[in-house]
């Protein structure tokens, strides 16, 4: 990469170095990460947010135990939440598997999972990012 | 807007209106010997104003609105009206600061040196450095720091401190009455209870440092340091940075100057007293 | 079919290496990436010009020594789905 | 005054207009996503301090969202170059392609997409191939509206980017009346030196036009009336007239075109050709301007009229009940 800072000196970069060694199949792990935009933990002082579970729009929809909404009545899926969640909540619920007051605990790792799965646009979406910690 | 307030604080500058009159009094009160933004122009508007109309008078709540809103925002209490605006300015410095890379981190100074603390919520940075302020540190903010794209230096942002649960105890043996608000009871987080900074950070909130040491502090068991690598803290400030991504290429400048000038530690501490005496230590060996 | 041609266009990034690591300002997309190796040598290697995956390997082969050439294809992939590098 | 009133002045005369309330002008403009619009039109004019950071800082953003904006669209341009279809860029990503003068300043959100019908599977395959999931749980009633009802797939954003595509096969939904002729669109679309394909002139304004009137319920008009005024200014021409009418003409949207053409010249005194008011435009006006020096927006009753009214022109009266029905109950 031209744009490289240290090796600013010349052509430097391309003299074989044969002893370097390079491990090309690394593991499983990604070697790209992307910064993604983060309303950061701000919100955990920011915000007095709730989600929904599942979103309005899904209309009554079942959350499997993965998190994926499935039709009403699936077997081994959770029924709609009554209540949104609050940002504390779903922050414990994420974090120590706290199960939210008057919530299936049995239940609770699929509602989780539905919110780990939380993409922009969707109902909710913006309070989960803000309460996503660094780790 | 019925009831309105004009706060400069720091180099921001906010032009809060309400529905009601009492969150905005509250506010004044708190916000007492701060200066009105020059020709009344402000950076950001928050609206205080009722749910739905009826809202204003039976079981009033607060919708937390302004320039900038978030959907899944959920409206406080009448009672709560004062944490309602410091949520709604917190709100417009997270959605829409676009002048300066904000870190979500709480900074002190002293001698010129500035200390940027980040970390989790619930790690004591708001306490830390609320007990910095009245141990000969200037408390330059307690939420977020403000760092300069060109000149790299952090600009002070010195909010009321947002005391929670045991951390009001522990301040409230440190400061006078007259620089809290009201305890606020039951708000989602707990007990709250703001606090003023003290006059020097007030009169000098427009008098910016270089910052000098980045701390992840973390309660625990026992006192612990360690270093943290250049690359590990630019992850982590990317994530404690509402609007690093908004910012682009003078951004990424700014935050690899920063990882690349300044070290970064990762404290355990288990107790406020322990932390202020690492941190006091860490300032004699930058100045050695 | 024969394997595509991957281009990185160089004069779009800033780097900065640090621990071992390199952060990487994309200028096009406006996205920060951290990469880890073999990603930064895959994409100096790309800065001679586009390349086969087999003429790949023989740029890195002059400097390098690796095992695991099938792995090629995987980063590539990643570095394709970055925006990093594209197909020709 | 509404403020919102003043925003369209400082748009039309920046140098000229007299600003008594800069916080009211900038939270109007923030609200009707003209800040940046405003800023790029600003430059060079004397305003207070604060004003000058608050625009600076605009206009840097504006050029990230064209960068961001352009991103999307080469990554679209490289999901889907195996396929051999004809995609055309549409709204605020063409104006920022294309370099036009609608661009300056102009936020764009999702990036949307006109592609020919029968291409429509193999579309929607090859973005799910590259990185685009569906928003909407496949199977719940809003993923069956979509694909049933409007014109377009459902929205699909990128695992990665958290960025959204709409992919369209024609500009107005099936149901609605009017019935733009999509082939015609694309068919005479311009390509640009860089290998992106936008709607010819005549038809950004006119796809600008429908979507303002046909599909929705104004809201967000002052700005969708900014761009159609930025375009209707770019290319005047008495020829450029006369092909504007006969396109409009084509895709069934006369009526909708002729409306937009006479709001742009009352509220920014765009060029038109038939400029004469129609009664009705004054129930438009005050809809248009229903927005306050604190951002609110006001006139509740006539934003509620003009809501129902945008379902009206969607859909079919009995549609309009089971769709009101469905979103009321659940």
């Amino acid at each position: 990469m031209s744009g490289t800072e240290e090796e600013a000196n010349g052509k430097s970069g391309f003299v074989p170095s044969r002893r370097t060694v390079l491990v090309l199949g690394a593991a499983a792990a990604s070697t790209v990460i992307t910064v993604r935009p983060a309303l950061a933990q701000t919100a955990g002082s920011v915000l007095n947010c709730e989600i929904p579970v599942p979103s309005p729009s899904a209309g009554g929809s079942y959350v499997a135990p993965d998190g994926r909404l499935v039709a009403p009545g699936t077997p081994g899926a959770a029924p709609p939440l009554a209540r949104p969640l609050r940002g504390e909540e779903v922050k414990n619920l994420l974090r120590s598997g706290v199960t939210p007051a008057g919530v299936d605990p049995t239940a609770s790792q699929a509602y989780a999972n539905y919110i780990r799965r939380l993409q922009a646009g969707m109902s909710g979406f913006t309070c989960y990012a803000s309460l996503q910690m660094p780790r | 807007m019925k009831e309105i307030l004009n706060l400069q604080i720091g180099p921001v500058a906010f032009r809060i209106g309400s529905a009601w009159r009492a969150p905005i009094e509250a506010l004044a009160k708190l916000y007492e010997g701060y200066p009105a933004p020059a020709g009344g122009i402000a950076d950001f508007t928050v609206r205080l104003e009722p749910e739905k109309p009826w809202r204003r008078f039976v079981r009033p709540s607060v919708a937390i609105r302004g320039d900038y809103i978030l959907p899944d925002a959920a409206p406080l209490p009448l009672s709560l009206g004062l944490l309602a605006a410091e949520m709604g300015m917190n709100l417009q410095m997270a959605l829409g600061q676009k002048n300066w890379l904000l870190l979500h981190a709480a900074s002190v100074e002293k001698d010129g040196r500035a200390l940027i603390l980040t970390g989790e919520s619930g790690a004591g940075k708001s306490t830390l450095s609320a007990l910095l302020g009245e141990r000969g540190w200037r408390l330059m903010g307690d939420e977020f720091a403000l760092l300069d794209l060109d000149s790299g230096m952090l600009l002070p942002f010195p909010r009321a401190v947002s005391l929670k649960n045991g951390a009001i105890t522990v301040m409230e043996a440190e400061a006078g009455a007259a620089r809290f608000g009201p305890r606020l009871v039951g708000t989602p987080k707990g007990d709250i209870r703001h606090l003023r900074p003290n006059d020097e950070a007030i009169a000098r909130m427009g008098e910016g440092a270089m910052p000098a040491l980045i701390l992840f502090p973390r309660f625990g068991p026992a006192a612990a340091v360690r270093g943290v690598g250049q690359a590990e803290t630019f992850m982590r400030l990317t994530q404690a940075s509402t609007n690093y991504v908004a910012l682009g290429e003078p951004g990424f400048n700014a935050l690899t100057r920063l990882v690349r000038g300044v070290p970064a530690l990762a404290i355990d501490y288990p107790d406020t007293a322990t932390a202020v005496g690492l941190v006091e230590d860490f300032r004699q060996e930058l100045a050695a | 079919m024969g394997d595509p041609i991957y281009i990185a266009d160089s004069r779009d990034v800033r780097s900065v290496p640090l621990d071992g690591l390199t952060l990487i300002y994309h200028a096009p997309s406006g996205m920060t990436h951290i990469v880890a190796p073999p990603a930064p040598e895959i994409l100096e290697a790309l800065d001679a010009g586009p390349a086969d995956p087999a003429e790949l390997l023989r740029r890195l082969r002059a400097r390098f020594e690796f095992e695991g050439e099938d792995a090629i294809h995987a980063r590539l992939e990643e570095l394709e789905a970055s925006g990093l590098v594209r197909r020709g | 005054m509404m403020a919102a009133r003043l925003l369209v002045r400082a748009l039309r005369d920046p140098q000229g207009v007299q600003v008594a309330d800069w916080n009211a002008l900038v939270s109007a403009a923030r609200a009707e996503q003209l800040l940046g619009s405003l800023a790029a039109r600003m430059e060079g004019r004397a305003v207070p301090p604060r004003v000058a950071a608050m625009f600076e800082a605009a206009r840097r953003d504006s050029e990230r969202q064209r960068t961001q904006a352009l991103w999307e669209a080469e990554m679209a341009r490289r999901a889907l170059a195996a396929l051999d279809v004809a995609v055309v860029l549409l709204k605020g990503t063409a104006f920022h392609v294309a370099g036009l003068e609608a661009s300056a300043g102009r936020s764009v959100g999702d990036l949307d997409i006109l592609v020919p019908r029968d291409a429509l599977g193999a579309v929607e395959t090859a973005l799910l191939a590259a990185g685009w999931e569906h928003l909407k749980s496949a199977g719940s009633y809003d993923d069956a509206y979509y694909r049933r009802w409007m014109h377009e797939l459902p929205p699909l954003i990128h695992r990665d980017r958290d960025r959204m595509i709409d992919v369209h096969h024609t500009i107005l939904p099936p149901t609605a009346r009017p019935k733009p002729n999509s082939a015609r669109m694309i068919a005479d679309s311009v390509t640009l030196e860089s290998g992106f394909r936008v709607p010819c002139p005549a038809d950004l304004i006119i796809h600008a036009a429908a979507h303002l009137f046909a599909d929705g319920d104004l809201a967000g008009g002052l700005r969708n009336l900014w761009d159609i005024d930025r375009l209707l200014r770019e290319f005047d021409s008495p020829d450029f007239r006369q092909t504007l009418d006969e396109r409009a003409q084509l895709h069934g949207l006369g009526s909708a075109v002729a409306l937009a053409l006479r709001l742009a010249h009352r509220l920014y005194g765009s060029p038109v050709a038939d400029s004469r008011s129609r009664l009705s435009d004054r129930l438009f006006e005050p809809r248009l301007l229903a927005r306050n020096g604190w951002g609110q927006e006001k006139r509740k009753a006539l934003r509620f009229a003009f809501y129902v009214r945008s379902h009206w022109l969607r859909m079919p009266p009995l549609m309009l009940a089971r769709h009101l029905w469905i979103k009321a109950t659940r």
